[in-house]
Formats: structure tokens, C-alpha cells, sequence
């Protein structure tokens, strides 16, 4: 069996990099998201790979992230942010593209403009496809983070995973695996289950589920 | 065309009693260049729906002009060329003098539908725009609660939009728009779903606003005796193609009374225009002479043309 | 601007969590290398081969433990620019582990993995089944040869779905232990004096030119460990599982261990022909890519460390 | 540089699992939404987990599908399921969750219900949501299949990107990088990109863009 | 409150020509089982707004009942609860004596707001409950076009709800409705989209409907002349609570033309009702003791009382 002692430290250390790089690829990839539905320049310059870059495992960001970033956290990160960033693109893109155009008629006249129309007006009205963009972001970031985690040894739950298999452990697996999920189930409750609820509630949306 | 419609006009009035003759008569076109210029214009959906056919009306600053027509005439899509919404296929809309593009901060459109922001409450939804305008945190809060309690909304300040019954919602957005006082005041039937005490009132709190800092509106109703109570002009509109009969100025003395007998009269005469316009429908009377005008309208834009041979005299 | 230029900083050794690559889990657990380098080494643990080697072309390691395959494959891809072997490790260590077959012909027809595609034990394997005049490529006249995981080989070869497996230590020992399998070939005996690299020393060229004071220090604990290991294997064999223990959470089982650094000779002779034959090999099958392999190993180090 | 046979044979290969795994994922996991949206019963049991879940990297699921369905075209399949399936379904509930309650009032009152009632109002109403899901669960799948496909050698991009990085072949991983892309470039235009442009003149939000 | 109620009427009466009292009377309790049961209904919203208060009325089968009121009061609260859309916290509804749970077959409603299904064209969306039904592709696409031309929208099957206009949306509705021709039609202000012509089209096609094969109809409207037109009776809600003022009975001879004199009268004594009881603000005369009964309706629910002291004599 496995010393919980090594799972917890494993998991905080994971979970430190995950927050991070989730946080980065949301705080990036949403404002891209609305970029590419607003702007037909940017749209057609970039939707046509976006799909396609996304389909990327993250083993091929494996070496460009030793060439550029070393064996250094950052390039860790790099892989987490490039699993998951355009997720939350595309789906922020999605989003803001399937808004109601009334209400963009009503923001212009009202003269709603720039900051406050993207704050004020885009991002709450494509609120509930962006939260499903970073539910699946999340994940995303997840599945990048074990891969990356296996660039060097560096402690984090992807190190034991891999290790764990390595050896047969199926304790081991099982544990990191019990992890991820126990930690999906966390932040579910915590961050995403409150917010739907709250949007589903503000929006009216409530009752019909 | 134009004559015709004199002489048929004639032999309504010839029926009533003389003296009402007065009360609604062909508006005359006016000096100065007019605040809002609809120049020939038309519009076609890309369904090949001609939603408008050769339109032509100049509103003039602090007139209070309302457009009637049933139901699918052209109304909110002119309204939503006004507003800047919609690009007219044929024709040219200026305002000031300057060519309608987008939106503008000189106009304000009340939607036909009650166009709130979901996730905002009522106040929220008030407020919003008077901070978009740079007005204090404190300002527009004062602001909003005024107005708000003026379309009668108090207490539900705090409520969000789906909570609030059909034409509580058009009134938050009634109060929404005034609230932002703009020198333009575009209406898409904002009474239509109001009970009569309640749109009385609003028919009040609208014309002491216009009256006070003179405010040109236009408003689209489908309620010809709303129409007379408010307008100084009514411009009545007929479908398919969506276009306009007549253009005609209304005497009546204010306050008006929506039970008053000249008034119901009045709304039963053009009720009556329109019944018949309809039962003509499109292509109306010298339909072959207006296509012609209208393919002009459209393709050659603003070219001039004598007055005597428009669809409405201005 | 390449990482590692500055001569002050550690010596950045990297090395896997592997019973296999005694020296280093234990010259570093013992501080051994930390004497050697007056505390400047600064050890680096991969899971795999290219991973390490990457690094280390990419300028982020300066030594590493490494089998001989990724190690001449990034000498090759570098066009020989990247990469010295300095000093072996070890030899041996590689079998093919069988259930039940008595003889080469016994698996035609049958499935048989190998680790990885193209690395040592993979090329190995097909060249004995070659050599025995099996195809490898399935049909019944040849054998099916399935690169796998090595968990994914021990746990398939346990429910019977494999024939047979070339594997590296230790887990030929393991599937001999836990999978009740027999050992067919030991792959030793498939070379002249029984020799051939498992594990090698590594040096980036750049390290080997700007520090060759340090990368000094580094060969000469690397020779005294390698000693200490020829002298007392069990010892050593314990020490290594100890830290292979602290590394992955879990130690092998005595026996397997024993068992499995029974057929492991500890070595710091670079075993230049055989190792250039491993290359060529792989390079024959196109796994490696072409290339002159003469400059692959340095002696030099050695040699200094030998005369003082 | 790399024979180009063996790159468009590689990708013929990934192509049809992808398909196949692809089109199960979507063909259970729309329907898993669209249940877990409208089952308080089952919402209950599955929500918590499910993101969990989504969030278990590939490598996790290895182990059990050699287990359960060894070495064989099934195991891959599965891994890629594994992979897209809850994407899938978690974007589906999201936008079922997210339909107007109008319109299912309107569907209660003219007495539409059962298949008509999810087939005709439920995935109408929630398409826009339900392509978001589609789009990420694809590169989902493609993931998964890179991973599932180091199973054992069975031809397939993910092999190839495999050995191109194990001989550190640039070149090789590069090709098999540009496929990928190339391949998501292609399924956007021909798919998703077409269903989008629909739904939204369909829905009448093309002008919105 | 009955007492008083009837007092104030017969004032107004005595203040018109006695000839017209008769037209609206308070409406007598009938005899059978009604329709259409609600008994001391009381919903309270979440968010503690009362929007019905102690509300009953009996409408029996073939009855055409309007509901008018201002707005706020509750109307489209008390059809969500009659077609089942909402479970009203206090009071009981029954048609044909079972309790209403949810939507069922013999009830339609039409909605305030036009309720189409955005990815359907006009056709689609009337047939698909038709095919709901049962009945065949040719069936179902001979009836809808049959209904859409009679609510004029011949030419715009193939368009999409977002290319219609305002009114058209609901005139497709409506026609959605009819086709399916419930037994019990519940319409929450259809026609308040709809210019004067379209609405008279409509209120036509309406009671043919309803004459032809005698559905009971709810129907709810602020416009108390379009009541007066329409229904059998007219039931008056007051708001904040939203409750019944008074249930009275029309007495004019059908068809009846909006213009009609006595009509426009009488509408303009209900108007004036409602003015006063609006003016009285909330609660109403008596209103302590019907917070009381209001309690017991939410509370004990229903339980027995003496009809005498209730807003409305059922
Ligand atoms: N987006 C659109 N695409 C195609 N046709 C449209 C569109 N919007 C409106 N139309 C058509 O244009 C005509 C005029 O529509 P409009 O909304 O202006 O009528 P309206 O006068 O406002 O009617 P109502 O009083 O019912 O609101 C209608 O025939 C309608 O079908
Ligand atoms: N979902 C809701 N949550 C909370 N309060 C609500 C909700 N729906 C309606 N209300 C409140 O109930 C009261 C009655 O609403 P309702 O829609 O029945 O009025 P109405 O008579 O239909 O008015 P209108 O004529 O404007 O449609 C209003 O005060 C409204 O604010
Ligand atoms: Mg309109
Ligand atoms: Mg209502």
C-alpha cells in the first residue's frame, strides 16, 4: 500500500500547478473567446486551426516545452495552458456567438460601448456556455497537467501515476486515480455547481431543470 | 394617387358634421430641414419580403409623430432603420442632416419586446446605461428609483426581469429609456401590453417629458385612438408592401380625451381608411405607378422627384 | 541563449528510478557525488530515455545515466555534436523470458513483446528470431513481435496473452517471479564475452568542454562506485533497492532483485564494440537515424581517472 | 524527413477508430445528457463524479482496457470513449439546462412529450450548446486516441508521433502534428463549421456575429 | 365587501340610462358542476410576492370568460395555474372536478409573450403538435395551412419565427392553438399585438370557433371594450394582491361591434370601477378582513365560508 503522506504531498503539489495553469488558460482564453466571435478579422485568422491545434495531444508540446522552457515549472505550465486554453476558446467563442441579438441591439442603443458592453453585456449573456467551456477546460487541464508531469521528475500525482504503473502498483494507480476524481468532485461542488446554480437561478432558468 | 386620396379623404369629411373637418387634415410639409428625413426609402429582408416601399417622412424637431398600420406593415423595421439597427436596401435616413449609421447617443429605441438584460434586477437595468453615460454611482441610482417608481415599478426594484409580469417588463424598459433622456425618442408600441389606467398614465408621464424638454418621438402604435390622443401627426402606414397612405396632422386641442366623442370619431375615419386600403391590399390604387416608383426608390436612391406624385404629401 | 552556461552552477545527472542504474541511485543517496563535486551536483530524475536526452541536447542536463539506444540515437540526431559517452555502467540484463516454449521454433505463430519499439531489447529480439530464421512480422511462419509497456507486458504475459518477452532487468526477474515464466535467452550469451551496455554515462558536449574539471569529478565517483558495486554486489544490489524504494514507494522483493542484478555486471568500460553494434542495429532497422558513430565515445575521462 | 506512405496510411488508420470511437461517444453521451439535464434521480447519482471523471487522463484507462478487452481494437476504442464520452454529455446537460423554460412550457401545454419532446424541442433547443460539446469532445477523442494507441503497435498517428519523439525525430513529430491539425482544419470546415453557420441563420443569430 | 360592491354599482347604474343596467350585472351562480373550478386560490412567488389572493371563479363548459385587470395582478399567473405551468400555494383548481396537476391535453394555453419554436418555420411550428396528435403528414399540413391562412399569413409559411413580425408571431400561435382545438382555450392577451383590422379579423374568427363547437375560454385581456366584445362575462382583478373585484355578466346581444354606444359605455363604467379600485390602492375597503380570508385560503385552503363575504359573489 501506498503512504498517504506521499498522495497528499503529490496532490498539493499537482494541485498548486494545476490552479495555476487552469487560472492562466481562463484568464487567456475566455478574452480570446470573445475576441474571435466579435472580430471577423481575428475569427478567420484563427478558427480555422483552433479545432485542430486543440485536437493536439499534449505529448507534441512535450519537446518545444523542454527546447523553450527547460526543465523548469514554466514548462510545465505550458503544456497545462496549451491543453486547455483553446478549450475554453472555443467554447467562450460558441458562447458569445449564440447570444441573444436583441440584446446587442439593445446594448447599442443604449450606447453601451467597449469595456462595459464586453463586461457588462457579452460576458454574462454568454455566461452559461463559458461556464460549460471551463468545466471541460478543467479537465482539459487536468489531463495535461499528468502528461506534463511526466517531462521530469517533479513530484505531483502524474509522477506517481506513472510510477505506479511502472511497478504494477495498482494500489498506487488506484489511488491517484480516487484522487483526480475526489478532487473533481471538490471543485464541482465548490466552484461549479454554485455557479450554475446561481446563473440558472439570476437567469430563470431554475425551474426547468 | 395624392389626388385621390384628397377627394376620397373629402368624401369622408363631407359626411361627418363640417365643423370636425378641422380636426385631422393632410399635413403640410414644413420649413427648415427636419430633425429625421425618410427619403424613398425601402427596405427588402433577404427572404425577398419587401418589408418597405418608398418611404418618405420628415419629422421635425419637438413633433410627436405616430406611425399606424397593421399588424406587418414595415413599422419596426423603419423604426429599426431609425435607430440605426437595420441598413435600409434602398433610400437614405438622416437625422440632423447627417446619414444614419448604427446606433447613436442622439437616439433611444423602445423595443417591442421588453428588451431587459436577464441577469440584472430592475434598477440594475436602469441604472446600467446612466453609468455607461458617466453618471455617478449616486446620480444614477437617484435617477433610477425616480423613474422607476414614475412607470409605477416601486418595490420591485430589486426584482429580476422574469419575475416581473409581461407589461411590468415593457415598463422597466419605458423607464429605462426616459431615464436616459435622449433628444430622439424611438417607440415601438411600448402601451400595447398595458391595461388601459395604466397606459393613461403613461400616456400622461410620456407627454408632460415631451412637452417639457421637447422631445421628438416617434411612436408606433396600433391603436389609431392612441395615436390621436398623443400625435401631433399620424402617419398611417398599410402592408405589403409596407408603405405609407397618408401622412396627416391632428387638431385636436390637448389634453385629449380617449373617450372623446370628436376623437372616436376621428379614429373610426381612419380605421376606416385603412379597412378600405386593405381590402384594396397591395398592389394598392396606381400599384403599377408606385412599383415603378419604388424600383426607383430603391435602385436609383435619392433622386428628386415632384412632390405631386408621392405616395404621402410632404 | 542556451540554459547551463555559467561553470558555478551544479552539475545538473540525470538519471531514472531503476534497480539497473545502481550508481546513480546510490552515489547520490550516499552523497557520493555530492563529495565529489563539493556539493554542486544537482540530480534529476526521468521516467524515460528521450525525455533525459532531449534535455540534454536542449542544453538543461550536462550528465545523465541513459541505456544505449536513446543515448546513441540523440549522439546520431545531433550529428555527433551533442554528446560523448564518457564510462559504462552496466552489462547485461536483458532476457527473453518464454512460458513454455523449449526453442525458437516453439513461438512461431505466436505474439512475443518487446519493451519499445526499436530499442535495444526490441532489436534484439528480432534479430535472434532473424538469425533463428523467423519472420517477425506474425503469419505462422513468423512471430508476432508487440512492442509494449513493461507493466502492460507483465500483467498480459501473466494472463497468458504473450508467448514470450525480451525484456530488461528487472523485469525478466519479475516476470520469472510473479508471471511464472521460464528464461529462454539470456542475452548475454548473445555476445562475445557475454558483454553489452544496459546503462551508460553520458556527457553533453558543452559540459564536457566548459567543466571538464567537474565532469572529471563526476566519471572518478562514477569508477569508485562501480567498484564498491563489483566488490559486494548484494550490498550495493540492497543499497540500490533502498533508494530505488525512497524513489517509487516501493522496494522489489528480495529475491527479484537478487535474481534479476544476478544477470547485471556492473561495468565502467564504455564496451565500445558492442555498443557501436547495438547502433549500427538500429540503425540497420531504421530506428536510429544514419550517421558516423566513431566519435560516440570519449575515453578520455576514464583514462585520467585510471592514471591518478 | 518521413515517406509520406507511411504518415497518410498512419492517419487513414487513426482516422477510422477515431470515427468509430467518435460517433459512440456522441451517440451515448448526447443522450446521457440530455437524461442526467432532465433526471433529478439521476443527476443526483452521476453529476458529482462525472467531472471527476472526465478529468482521469487517458493513461488511467490503459491498464483497465487491456484487462478487460486485451490487445485488441476494442481496448483503443474504449480509451477513446473513455475520453469523450462525459465531455460530451456534461456540455449536453449544460445546454439542456440552459433552454429557454418557455419553450418547455409551450411543449407541456400542445401535449408533445417522449421521443417527440426530446427528439423535436429538447435537442433543437439545446443544439448550439450540444456543437460546443460535440467540437471539444472531438479533440477529446483525438487525445485519447493518441494515448490509447501506445497501447501496443497497431500502426496509427499516435505510434508514429510515439517513435518519432522516442528516436527524437523533429521531422516525424512535426508530420504527425500537421495531420492532426490538418485533419481538425478539415472536419471544421466540412462539420462543424457548416451545422454552426445553419443553426445560427436557422436561429436567426447570424446577424449577431 | 359584496354589499358594498353591488351598492356601488347600482350608483353608477342609476347615474346611465336605466335601459343599460341591464347589460352588466353581477353574474348568479349556475347550476352543475362547472368546467372550470378555482377555489380560494392564493400564490405566493418565491420571492414573497403575493400575486394571487382568495381568487374564485367557476366557469362552466361553453362559457367565454375575460379576465381584465391591470397590469401586475396576476392574470397570466392564474392561467400558468389553470393550464398547470405553476402549482398555486393555496386553493384548489379543478376542471371537470379532478384537481389540475400539470399540463394536460384538454387544456392549451396561448401565451403572452409569442411562444414559437425558433428552428421551425410557421408551417412546422403548427403542424408538430398536430403530428403530436396523431394525425397524418397530409392531415396535419392541410389543417395548418387552412389555420394560418385564417389568421392571414398566407405567403409566410415557409418564414421563420425571427423573420416575422410582432404581431404575426402571435397570430401564429393563435393559429398553433386553434388548430389543435382543445376543449378548454386559455389565451393570455393574444391580440394585444394586434392592430384594430387584424384584431376584429380575429375576435371574428374567435367566436366562430368558439359558437361553432362551444370550447370554454378563458381569456385575458386589459382591454375592457375587447371584454366586453368577446365574453360572456367579465371577470375584474384588481392588484397588489392580485384578486377578483367583481365577476359580472354581459347582457349584450351578439355580435356586438365595439363601437356600439352602450358598449363603449359600459366599458368606460368598468374602467372607472377599476380606476376607483386602483385609487384605493392595496389592501382594498374590508381589506384587513380579506387578508384574513386570504390566509385561510392559503393556509387552511378549502375550507367552506359563506359566499356572502367573499370579493366576488360565486
Ligand atoms: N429579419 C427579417 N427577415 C425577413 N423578413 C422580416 C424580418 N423582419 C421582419 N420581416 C418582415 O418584414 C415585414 C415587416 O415587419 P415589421 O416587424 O416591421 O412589421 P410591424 O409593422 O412591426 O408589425 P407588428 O405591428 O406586428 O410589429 C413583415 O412581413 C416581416 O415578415
Ligand atoms: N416567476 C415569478 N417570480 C416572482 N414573482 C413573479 C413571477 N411571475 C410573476 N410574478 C409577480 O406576480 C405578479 C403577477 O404577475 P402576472 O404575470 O400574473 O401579472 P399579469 O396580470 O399577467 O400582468 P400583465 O398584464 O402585465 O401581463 C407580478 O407582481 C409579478 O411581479
Ligand atoms: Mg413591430
Ligand atoms: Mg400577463
Amino acid at each position: 500500500m501506498l503512504a498517504d503522506g506521499r498522495l497528499l504531498h503529490a496532490a498539493a503539489r499537482s494541485l498548486g500547478r494545476l490552479a495555476q495553469g487552469y487560472l492562466l488558460s481562463a484568464a487567456i482564453g475566455v478574452p480570446l473567446g470573445v475576441v474571435m466571435a466579435r472580430r471577423p478579422g481575428v475569427n478567420a485568422a484563427l478558427r480555422p486551426v483552433v479545432l485542430g491545434l486543440q485536437a493536439l495531444p499534449s505529448i507534441c508540446w512535450l519537446p518545444l516545452a523542454i527546447l523553450w522552457f527547460g526543465l523548469s515549472e514554466i514548462a510545465i505550465l505550458f503544456v497545462v495552458v496549451m491543453g486547455s486554453l483553446l478549450a475554453i476558446a472555443i467554447a467562450t467563442e460558441d458562447a458569445v456567438c449564440g447570444i441573444d441579438p436583441v440584446l446587442l441591439r439593445v446594448a447599442g442603443t443604449l450606447g453601451i460601448r467597449r469595456v462595459r458592453f464586453v463586461a457588462g453585456v457579452l460576458l454574462p449573456a454568454a455566461l452559461p456556455g463559458v461556464l460549460t467551456g471551463l468545466k471541460l477546460g478543467w479537465s482539459f487541464a487536468w489531463r495535461a497537467l499528468m502528461a506534463g508531469e511526466l517531462l521530469f521528475v517533479a513530484g505531483g500525482l502524474g509522477q506517481l501515476l506513472q510510477a505506479g504503473r511502472e511497478v504494477l502498483d495498482a494500489a498506487q494507480v488506484m489511488g491517484v486515480m480516487v484522487a483526480i476524481v475526489a478532487i473533481g468532485v471538490l471543485i464541482d461542488r465548490v466552484l461549479f455547481r454554485v455557479l450554475e446554480l446561481r446563473v440558472r437561478r439570476r437567469w430563470g432558468l431554475a425551474e426547468a431543470v | 394617387m395624392w389626388l385621390d386620396l384628397v377627394a376620397r379623404l373629402a368624401r369622408r369629411l363631407r359626411g361627418a358634421p363640417g365643423a370636425r373637418g378641422g380636426f385631422l387634415v393632410p399635413s403640410r410639409r414644413r420649413r427648415g430641414t427636419p430633425k429625421i428625413d425618410v427619403r424613398r426609402v425601402g427596405h427588402r429582408f433577404g427572404n425577398e419580403v419587401v418589408a418597405l416601399r418608398d418611404v418618405n417622412i420628415e419629422v421635425h424637431a419637438g413633433e410627436f409623430v405616430c406611425l399606424v398600420g397593421p399588424s406587418g406593415c414595415g413599422k419596426t423595421t423603419l423604426l429599426y432603420a431609425l435607430a440605426g439597427h437595420l441598413d435600409p436596401s434602398g433610400g437614405r435616413i438622416s437625422i440632423d442632416g447627417v446619414r444614419v449609421k448604427g446606433p447613436g447617443p442622439d437616439r433611444l429605441l423602445v423595443f417591442q419586446e421588453p428588451a431587459l438584460f436577464p441577469w440584472l434586477s430592475v434598477r440594475q437595468n436602469v441604472m446600467f446605461p446612466l453609468r455607461a453615460q458617466g453618471l455617478s454611482r449616486a446620480e444614477a441610482d437617484r435617477r433610477a428609483r425616480e423613474f422607476i417608481s414614475l412607470v409605477h415599478l416601486d418595490g420591485f426594484e430589486d426584482t429580476l426581469s422574469h419575475q416581473l409580469s409581461g407589461g411590468m417588463r415593457m415598463r422597466v424598459q419605458l423607464a429605462r429609456a426616459l431615464a436616459l433622456d435622449p433628444a430622439v425618442l424611438l417607440m415601438d408600441e411600448p402601451f400595447a401590453a398595458l391595461d388601459a389606467q395604466t397606459r393613461s398614465h403613461m400616456h400622461v408621464l410620456l407627454q408632460r417629458i415631451w412637452l417639457r424638454d421637447r422631445k421628438t418621438v416617434v411612436f408606433v402604435t396600433h391603436d389609431v385612438r392612441e395615436a390621436l390622443v398623443l400625435g401631433d401627426r399620424v402617419v398611417v402606414m398599410a402592408a405589403r408592401p409596407g408603405r405609407v397612405l397618408h401622412d396627416l396632422e391632428v387638431r385636436l386641442p390637448r389634453p385629449r380625451d380617449p373617450d372623446d366623442e370628436a376623437l372616436v370619431e376621428l379614429s373610426r375615419q381612419v380605421r376606416d381608411e385603412l379597412r378600405r386600403a386593405e381590402g384594396e391590399g397591395a398592389p394598392p390604387p396606381g400599384g403599377a405607378e408606385e412599383e415603378g416608383d419604388a424600383r426607383l426608390a430603391e435602385d436609383r436612391g435619392a433622386r428628386d422627384r415632384p412632390a405631386a406624385d408621392l405616395g404621402a404629401p410632404l | 541563449s542556451r540554459r547551463g552556461e555559467d561553470p558555478a552552477r551544479p552539475l545538473r545527472l540525470g538519471y531514472f528510478p531503476n534497480v539497473t542504474h545502481a550508481q546513480a541511485l546510490v552515489g547520490l543517496d550516499d552523497g557520493t557525488f555530492a563529495r565529489a563535486l563539493g556539493g554542486r551536483v544537482d540530480p534529476r530524475m526521468f521516467n524515460a530515455g528521450p525525455a533525459a536526452m532531449e534535455a540534454l541536447l536542449a542544453g538543461d542536463l550536462d550528465a545523465s545515466y541513459v541505456g544505449p539506444g536513446p543515448a546513441a540515437i540523440a549522439f546520431l540526431r545531433s550529428r555527433g555534436e551533442g554528446l560523448r559517452v564518457v564510462a559504462g555502467a552496466a552489462s547485461g540484463g536483458a532476457v527473453l523470458v518464454v512460458r513454455d516454449a523449449s526453442g525458437p521454433r516453439d513461438l512461431a505463430g505466436k505474439r512475443v513483446a518487446s519493451p519499445q519499439l526499436g530499442n535495444t531489447q526490441d532489436v534484439a529480439l528480432r534479430t535472434w528470431l532473424r538469425a533463428n530464421g523467423l519472420g517477425t512480422d506474425g503469419g505462422d511462419a513468423g512471430v508476432q513481435v508487440t512492442p509494449l509497456a513493461n507493466a502492460d507486458i507483465l500483467s498480459m504475459f501473466a494472463r497468458g496473452e504473450l508467448a514470450g518477452a525480451w525484456v530488461p532487468e528487472p523485469w525478466g526477474a519479475r516476470l520469472v517471479a510473479e508471471a511464472g515464466g521460464r528464461i529462454l535467452v539470456d542475452e548475454a550469451s548473445l555476445w562475445e564475452e557475454g558483454k553489452f551496455p544496459t546503462a551508460v554515462l553520458v556527457v553533453s558536449r558543452s559540459a564536457l568542454e566548459r567543466r571538464r574539471a567537474d565532469v572529471a569529478a563526476l566519471v572518478r565517483a562514477h569508477v569508485e562506485l562501480t567498484r564498491r558495486w563489483a566488490a559486494d554486489r548484494d550490498r550495493f544490489a540492497a543499497l540500490s533497492n533502498e533508494a530505488y524504494g525512497r524513489r517509487t514507494g516501493k522496494p522489489l522483493p528480495d529475491a527479484v532483485l537478487r535474481d534479476a542484478l544476478s544477470r547485471v555486471t556492473p561495468t565502467s568500460d564504455p564496451l565500445r564494440a558492442p555498443l557501436a553494434k547495438m547502433a549500427r542495429d538500429a540503425q540497420a532497422l531504421g530506428y536510429a537515424p544514419p550517421g558516423d558513430l566513431s566519435a560516440m565515445v570519449d575515453g578520455s575521462l576514464l583514462a585520467e581517472v585510471a592514471r591518478r
